[in-house]
């Protein structure tokens, strides 16, 4: 009997862990080396309507316990996507989550028609942290309304379930949690990068050529852990977690925090190996705590009533 | 497990380290880098790429050489002989030794820090009887390593830009000057100088080893891209840490 | 000549360096360190009305490359603080930063008519991350309105210049910023603490009592950076920057985001003599990079022109 | 400076390390503390609080004895003879030796990682020609440290919760059944325990060293403060870095 399979709308999963979108490509780097089928889920690079070039390099910065990115949705675009990258990825026994994303909702709605229709991909993932053009470039992420239309357009056409991806770059989550939940999600994952940015002393300019960047890496974990805390106590979708996870103990705060999933992002770049390692460490650490099932630590830091001088 | 054998500053800020480990078996392909990680925390979090500068596969030692500048490097100029490192790799595609042939001339031309990868390479090349002329172009005198090392390969012709040591200017300024003879053209160094050398001199035959920060280093995270020549559509791209680091010439918009 | 004496409203400094609030108690500690003469300036411990006692303990908890705090803004109160704590600082030759902090409109003017006129405190700083009790607790520092009529109400009751201390939980700072810049601020002081959390493995709850903390040091300087970098392009009163700084080259790029002046915080935990330390290597440094003068590098990184393929 | 001259491990997790420096003379009250920064990057950020377990005033040598079991911890028992460590101390009040005369018999409590202080305010009572008993409570006997060293100063009973060393079960169950007669009383240990030995034996003359996350460490932040016991007002604390760590009985709500 496993201690740890997950089952979320869409997302059989075998274990809780899946790599998180952008930082395992489409999983074609990682498949050399080792078996992809042994992941829980895998969330594939953000797919948009036509081919992106994305940003001018350098794209990438270090920080303190974290690293900038400013990729910019670089993807093959959708046709290519579900003509090559998803059925390579069929060959493995795991379930997709295809992160999507865009500059209008026309471009959300016509890449979830499509890559729902994909036999291997299981749940869709709305990355809202874009910059919505029709409403003067504000991200989709950061009102309330525009994020709840979007899911409701999406929804409408999709074929398999659809998690929406939130910002943190926001003054109240749970306000737009909750309208995204009203909306008919089937799924929250969170949290996307913390906006950043990082000045080169030589140049005097920013280090990366985009200017800001997306702050990822353990330095954001306490920012996802309470985002998470507070999420999953005014809402009843399942939450994917993600922020800085390295290790199996990372794991277990994501799901006392009230996450149902988590995602492992930068720790890729730094082990490659690092999702297998966790999912072994996971499963040992669950044996040695006697946890009978992972899930009955969803959101366990809140559920028990509590007492602040203990 | 690599373990560091020797490990020695040889120049102003330059260090030499030797790691042992099974894995250098693998490293047959000059020009090809290894991605390094140079702390225990994650701080700092990224792993540091550099090149493979020379390799014993009989003893399974592999060589690095590196500028000691910034936090990574710095951090990592403090490991002690003994202790262990956490290499990944070889990773990337080197220089392609087949396309020169048996008593043909090759140029290797590096800058700086990028001079490090043409030492394995004229090895390669020398094995295979290819005549090697080396110009190795660096700041100052005291920014100079290995001069001595690849004259015992072949011509090493030195260039400083204050003159200290070899020629005063550019390995360009050089070239067009001294204008050496040569088949193939290698290089590997600064972006500004690869291109002045694809400008200044238009090698018929060419490969230039490429630079740029990255995250993964294995081609899943599109931190390195660069964008392909002549590329009417605008989003054709090579990924330096997979695709590369090599390029042959007129592939990438330097 | 000095290359790095700044002066600011209210702020006459011999360098830009001044211990963070909270950070430095009301420097009694300090004292018995190293001359208090020797620093820019110096922001004191929040004050308020009454004397307070603050949070449960735990009150801090580490996090990779920070630390999150609920010390609840503990403090003697503002009678005490002016009777004893602002005397002792009076013996030394540094502009004084008063930080305060209130629930109510009302609580901030009655500390600000009083503090304000304290021989040596020579500008406030107003802490608006505080929840507001009569807006149902949301924090002063969330909405532009509300921090607007805040900087309002203090600016009119106070003897000396007000500088305003940004929340960066927020989704637009520069909206924030430009409110309390319309409403006569003389200056920003950013940024106060991310929200953030850990829980602990063992007792499955926060490892702080009040659940939530301020996340501080290194983990946030991306953050504050970007932050500052659009801020100071916004408006036109000068920014203190604040937010992992621990040497010299975090000062740097500081000023050239666009900071005046800057704050040591959680540094001073790590390192009781960090800001000597880097006010001597902060001159050093300019020497060794010829910079005639460091206010020649506020906002450098946007006011040249950029080319992002350089 | 100081520097790393004795690291050892000497019971489950628990590890002996002596370093040496300047500072230590100023090591000479029992129960201060040492703020101790563990690694050279800001992961971990925050100093650790660490007891003075013993003091060689001659040698310049201070030994301390911690439980390697969270991340500083563990990295703190990975550094090797001879390198630096950054010490910050002695910080707070220790236990006042002046409170208790010549012939008078003091009662010495430690729980666990609780028993360091104890050594050395034991080894200064006894040159004062105080007679010391001590009680040294553990989880198990893998647990147990020292005993043959303060065994050496005065009669030492071992308790352990699961009974493999010494007497089955906490100190309190100990004090009650024995009941060993005492003039003053020192403990330190976890909180519960404290207050377990406050509550159950109501000692006269006790002084207790507290615990807390700490920031700072020297007063300055506020992380680690305590209630003052039967408070009105409501408001009155002590900082345990500063006016603690060690407080008289009665002062603190435990
Ligand atoms: C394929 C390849 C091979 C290389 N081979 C060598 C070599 O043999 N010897 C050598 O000394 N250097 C080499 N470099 C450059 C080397 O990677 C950088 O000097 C090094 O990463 C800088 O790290 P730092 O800790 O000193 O600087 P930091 O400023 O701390 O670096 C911060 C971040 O920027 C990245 N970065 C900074 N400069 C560069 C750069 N020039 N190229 C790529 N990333 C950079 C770092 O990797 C890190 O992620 C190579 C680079 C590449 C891409
Ligand atoms: C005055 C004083 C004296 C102490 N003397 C000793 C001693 O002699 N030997 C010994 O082994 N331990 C002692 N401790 C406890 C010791 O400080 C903690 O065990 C240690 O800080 C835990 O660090 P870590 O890296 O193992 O744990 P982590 O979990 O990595 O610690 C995370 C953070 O919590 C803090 N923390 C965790 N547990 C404690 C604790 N029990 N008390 C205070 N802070 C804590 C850490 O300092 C750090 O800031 C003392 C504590 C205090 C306050
Ligand atoms: C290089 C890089 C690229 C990313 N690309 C995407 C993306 O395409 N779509 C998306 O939703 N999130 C993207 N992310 C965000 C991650 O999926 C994840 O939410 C974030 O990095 C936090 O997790 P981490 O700290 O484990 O990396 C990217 C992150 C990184 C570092
Ligand atoms: C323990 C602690 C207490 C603080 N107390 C206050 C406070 O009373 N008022 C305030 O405006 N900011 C307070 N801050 C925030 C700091 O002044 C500063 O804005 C923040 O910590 C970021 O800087 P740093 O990363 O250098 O610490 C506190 C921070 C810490 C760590
Ligand atoms: S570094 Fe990740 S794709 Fe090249
Ligand atoms: S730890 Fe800062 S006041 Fe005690």
């Amino acid at each position: 009997m496993s201690r740890f399979d997950i089952q979320l709308p869409g997302l059989n999963m075998k274990n809780p862990i899946m790599p998180a979108s952008g930082c395992f490509g489409f999983g074609r780097e990682f498949s050399k080396l080792y078996d992809l089928s042994g992941l829980g889920a895998i969330a594939i690079k953000a797919t948009t309507d036509e081919p992106r070039f994305g940003n001018p390099t350098p794209r990438v910065a270090e920080t303190p316990g974290g690293m900038l990115n400013a990729i910019g949705l670089q993807n093959p675009g959708l046709e290519k996507v579900v003509a090559e990258e998803l059925p390579f990825l069929a060959d493995y026994d795991v379930p997709i989550l295809a992160n999507i994303a865009g500059t209008t909702t026309e471009d959300y709605v016509a890449v979830a028609r499509t890559v729902s229709k994909a036999p291997n991909v299981t749940a869709l993932e709305l990355n809202i942290s874009c910059p919505n053009v029709k409403e003067g470039g504000i991200s989709f992420g950061t009102d309330p309304n525009v994020a709840a239309e979007l899911t409701r357009a999406v929804k409408e056409v999709s074929d398999v379930p659809v998690y929406v991806k939130l910002s943190p770059n926001v003054t109240d989550i749970t306000e737009i949690a909750q309208a995204i939940e009203a909306a008919g999600a089937d799924g929250l994952a969170m949290i996307n990068t913390l906006l950043g940015m990082r000045i080169d002393l030589k140049s005097e300019k920013p280090v990366i050529a985009n200017r800001t960047g997306g702050l990822s890496g353990p330095a954001i974990k306490p920012v996802a852990i309470r985002m998470i805390y507070e999420v999953s106590q005014r809402v009843s979708i399942p939450i994917i977690g993600m922020g800085g996870i390295t290790s199996a103990d990372d794991v277990l705060e994501y799901f006392l925090a009230g996450a149902s999933a988590v995602a492992v992002g930068t720790a890729n770049f730094v082990n490659p190996f690092v999702c297998p390692e966790i999912i072994t460490e996971l499963e040992e650490k669950l044996t040695e705590k006697r946890i009978d099932h992972i899930s009955d630590l969803i959101g366990r830091s809140w559920k028990s009533c509590y007492s602040p001088s203990s | 497990m690599t373990k560091v054998v020797h490990h020695e500053q040889i120049a102003d800020k330059i260090y030499e380290l030797t790691f042992e480990g099974e894995m250098v078996t693998d490293m047959v392909e000059p020009g090809q880098f290894l991605h390094i990680r140079v702390g225990d925390q994650y701080m700092p979090l990224l792993r540091r790429p550099i090149s493979i500068c020379d390799v014993d596969l009989d003893r399974k030692q592999c060589t690095i050489l590196y500028r000691a500048e910034g936090e990574g490097t710095l951090l990592l100029s403090q490991k002690r002989k003994g202790v262990r490192l956490d290499v990944l790799g070889p990773l990337g595609n080197g220089f392609p030794l087949d396309t020169i042939a048996e008593g043909e001339t090759a140029i290797l031309i590096g800058g700086g820090i990028g001079v490090p990868p043409l030492y394995y390479l004229s090895k390669k090349l020398v094995e295979r009887n290819v005549r090697v002329v080396h110009v190795l172009g660096f700041a100052s005198k005291k920014d100079a390593f290995y001069v001595d090392a690849f004259e015992q390969l072949g011509t090493t012709a030195v260039t400083t830009i204050d003159g200290t040591l070899g020629y005063q200017g550019f390995v360009t300024d050089y070239m067009k000057q001294e204008a050496p003879a040569y088949d193939v053209l290698y290089s590997c160094g600064p972006t500004p100088m690869l291109k002045a050398i694809e400008e200044q001199l238009n090698p018929d035959r060419a490969y230039f080893s490429l630079e740029e920060r990255m995250g993964c280093g294995i081609g899943a995270c599109f931190a390195c891209v660069c964008s392909v020549k002549d590329d009417p559509t605008g989003h054709r791209y090579r990924k330096i840490c997979s695709d590369g680091p090599v390029f042959p010439q007129g592939v990438i918009q330097l």
